[in-house]
């Protein structure tokens, strides 16, 4: 029995690590970008402007190929980075996710929410609660051809309810989630709300839309 | 004489760009343009190019377009211009054929110069390339 | 005791998805580069003489940051993406490893290796032969000074034995090892072994050097 304990405590702690090491891959990556590549192409971006470019088709092309490298530099640092949440509420993180990506992807998403607790939940609940949001809108627009897609966050005294419903095409959960080639996305969720004592159910078939129901402890993890 | 060359590269922009580079200068006329290895493949024995200037990683492979045009003989030269330094993309794309390996970050005028060198019978690879042979 | 198994195979199945999840993060990431930024940038190169900027020292400055953000780019992308080792033998993919660091880093790194089996490896053991010696190499250069790095592959009729020994600063294995925020190196190397059957093993106090072996059973992984 307490070999049992401890086996589920190393399925938490491993579910725990896989996040905690693609968030550190991803950082590291970012952060290369950042210090690196994205620096040059401020400069040249810079440059270009001082060194006044004739007024030629070429100088349109050059300034246009800046423009268009700096940007999807910035949308891959932006899918790798976490922006500053530490000091949000769960209800300002969520609108904080939802408004990041009605920018970035200009789809429709409307968010309702309840109260925010009066105290303060863990950085791994908080980063966990903008990732999923992140992955689910990523996954509604992607995936769902979706006229609407509704966030909805729910706090009880104990836990946190995340909902991400779309009325798209929806698709066959049995066949398409959780498979060990089947993208990073809701693989990746699971194994983070795992770590964190999380759940989530996913309801969809093709036809009839699909919506998400994540549920968090407020307490955050075992870790 | 003028050179022709067939393109084949899957990025519209820099392909665009590629064009325009070789369209510039007398001395070179594209005569086929390509995003995919079978449209290359199809278009090298339709115009017969002098060169065929192949991407790497395009639909079907790079490596698989150069294998055919390089044993079909239905262009005269082919190079190859692409991002990727790996060793090992560089020795099998010139023993599959190719007489030059371009990096991507060359300027259009030290591009047509490796081109005119390639029809004159050289071969090209790259600086910095040479040594993970 | 079913459920014991069950979680046993859990917690190798998890150490297997933090492996795969890190894997198609990385490779996303290089390809989102490879075609987006890369391409841009390239297209910048080519163009730029056309723009009307020949003569000025800006010219000068942007062309330099040309070559300095793809050159940037080209050593992530290398750092992410696995070069093609489907068809080497277990030796050639060590081999392959500790020239690949050689070359970027120029360190000095011995290899000695014994006979080769006669049937294939598969494709997840090659990998995690080619990234732990990676990642063991890399340890070695950036924390260890060392004068030289030994490198040695044995060959038993079921497994791989790989050590990696150098003789500088070591470290205190207690405290440093997979430390949940200590770098994604060994604890990555660790999942990744895990997932497969296999084993580490690091000797090390400070001022005695570093000696990892790492066990990899020929026959792979539970996939
Ligand atoms: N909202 C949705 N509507 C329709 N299909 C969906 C939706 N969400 C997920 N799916 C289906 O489930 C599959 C798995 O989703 P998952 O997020 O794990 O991977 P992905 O989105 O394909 O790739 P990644 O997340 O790595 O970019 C998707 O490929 C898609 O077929
Ligand atoms: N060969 C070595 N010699 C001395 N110290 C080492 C050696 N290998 C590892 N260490 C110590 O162990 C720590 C953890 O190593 P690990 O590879 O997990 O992370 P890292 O190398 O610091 O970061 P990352 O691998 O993410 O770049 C290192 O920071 C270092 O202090
Ligand atoms: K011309
Ligand atoms: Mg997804
Ligand atoms: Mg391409
Ligand atoms: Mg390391």
């Amino acid at each position: 029995l307490r070999e049992n304990t401890e086996l589920k405590d190393r399925v938490i702690e491993a579910a725990r690590r896989s996040t905690a090491q693609t968030d550190r891959v991803m950082r590291r990556i970012g952060l290369d970008l950042h210090d690196g590549v994205a620096q040059h192409l401020s400069l040249i971006a810079l440059r270009l402007e001082g060194a006044g470019l004739a007024k030629s088709e070429d100088a349109e092309i050059v300034r246009t190929a800046v423009v268009n490298a700096m940007s999807e530099l910035r949308a891959i640092s932006r899918g790798l980075a976490l922006p500053d949440i530490d000091n949000l509420t769960p209800s300002e993180i969520v609108a904080r996710a939802v408004e990041d990506h009605t920018k970035a992807f200009g789809s429709n998403v409307t968010f309702s929410t309840g109260n925010d607790p009066s105290y303060d939940i863990g950085l791994p609940t908080k980063s966990a609660l903008y990732r999923v949001t992140q992955e689910l809108l990523a996954n509604s627009f992607k995936h769902a051809h979706a006229d609407t897609v509704d966030v909805t966050l729910r706090q009880t005294p104990d836990a946190l309810q995340l909902l991400v419903s779309d009325d798209g095409v929806g698709f066959d959960t049995d066949t398409r989630t959780l498979r060990p080639d089947g993208g990073q996305g809701l693989t990746g969720i699971t194994d983070r709300l795992v770590s964190l004592g999380g759940a989530i159910d996913i309801r969809s078939a093709p036809g009839k839309g699909t919506t998400v129901t994540v549920t968090l402890p407020h307490e955050g993890a075992p870790l | 004489m003028t050179i022709t060359i067939l393109v084949a590269d899957d990025h519209p922009i820099f392909r665009d760009g590629l064009v325009r580079s070789l369209e510039e200068d007398d001395g070179f006329s594209v005569v086929g343009v390509a995003s995919t290895a079978a449209d290359a493949i199809a278009l090298a024995a339709t115009h017969r190019p002098d060169v065929a200037l192949l991407d790497l990683s395009m639909p079907g492979g790079g490596l698989t377009a150069i294998a055919q045009i390089a044993s079909e003989k239905t262009a005269a030269h082919v190079a190859m211009l692409t991002v990727s330094e790996d060793g090992k993309d560089v020795s099998e794309a010139l023993r599959l054929g190719a007489k030059a390996y371009i990096l991507k970050g060359v300027s259009a005028r030290e591009l047509r110069d490796i081109l005119r060198k390639v029809v004159d019978g050289e071969t090209h690879v790259s600086p910095g390339l040479a040594a993970k042979l």
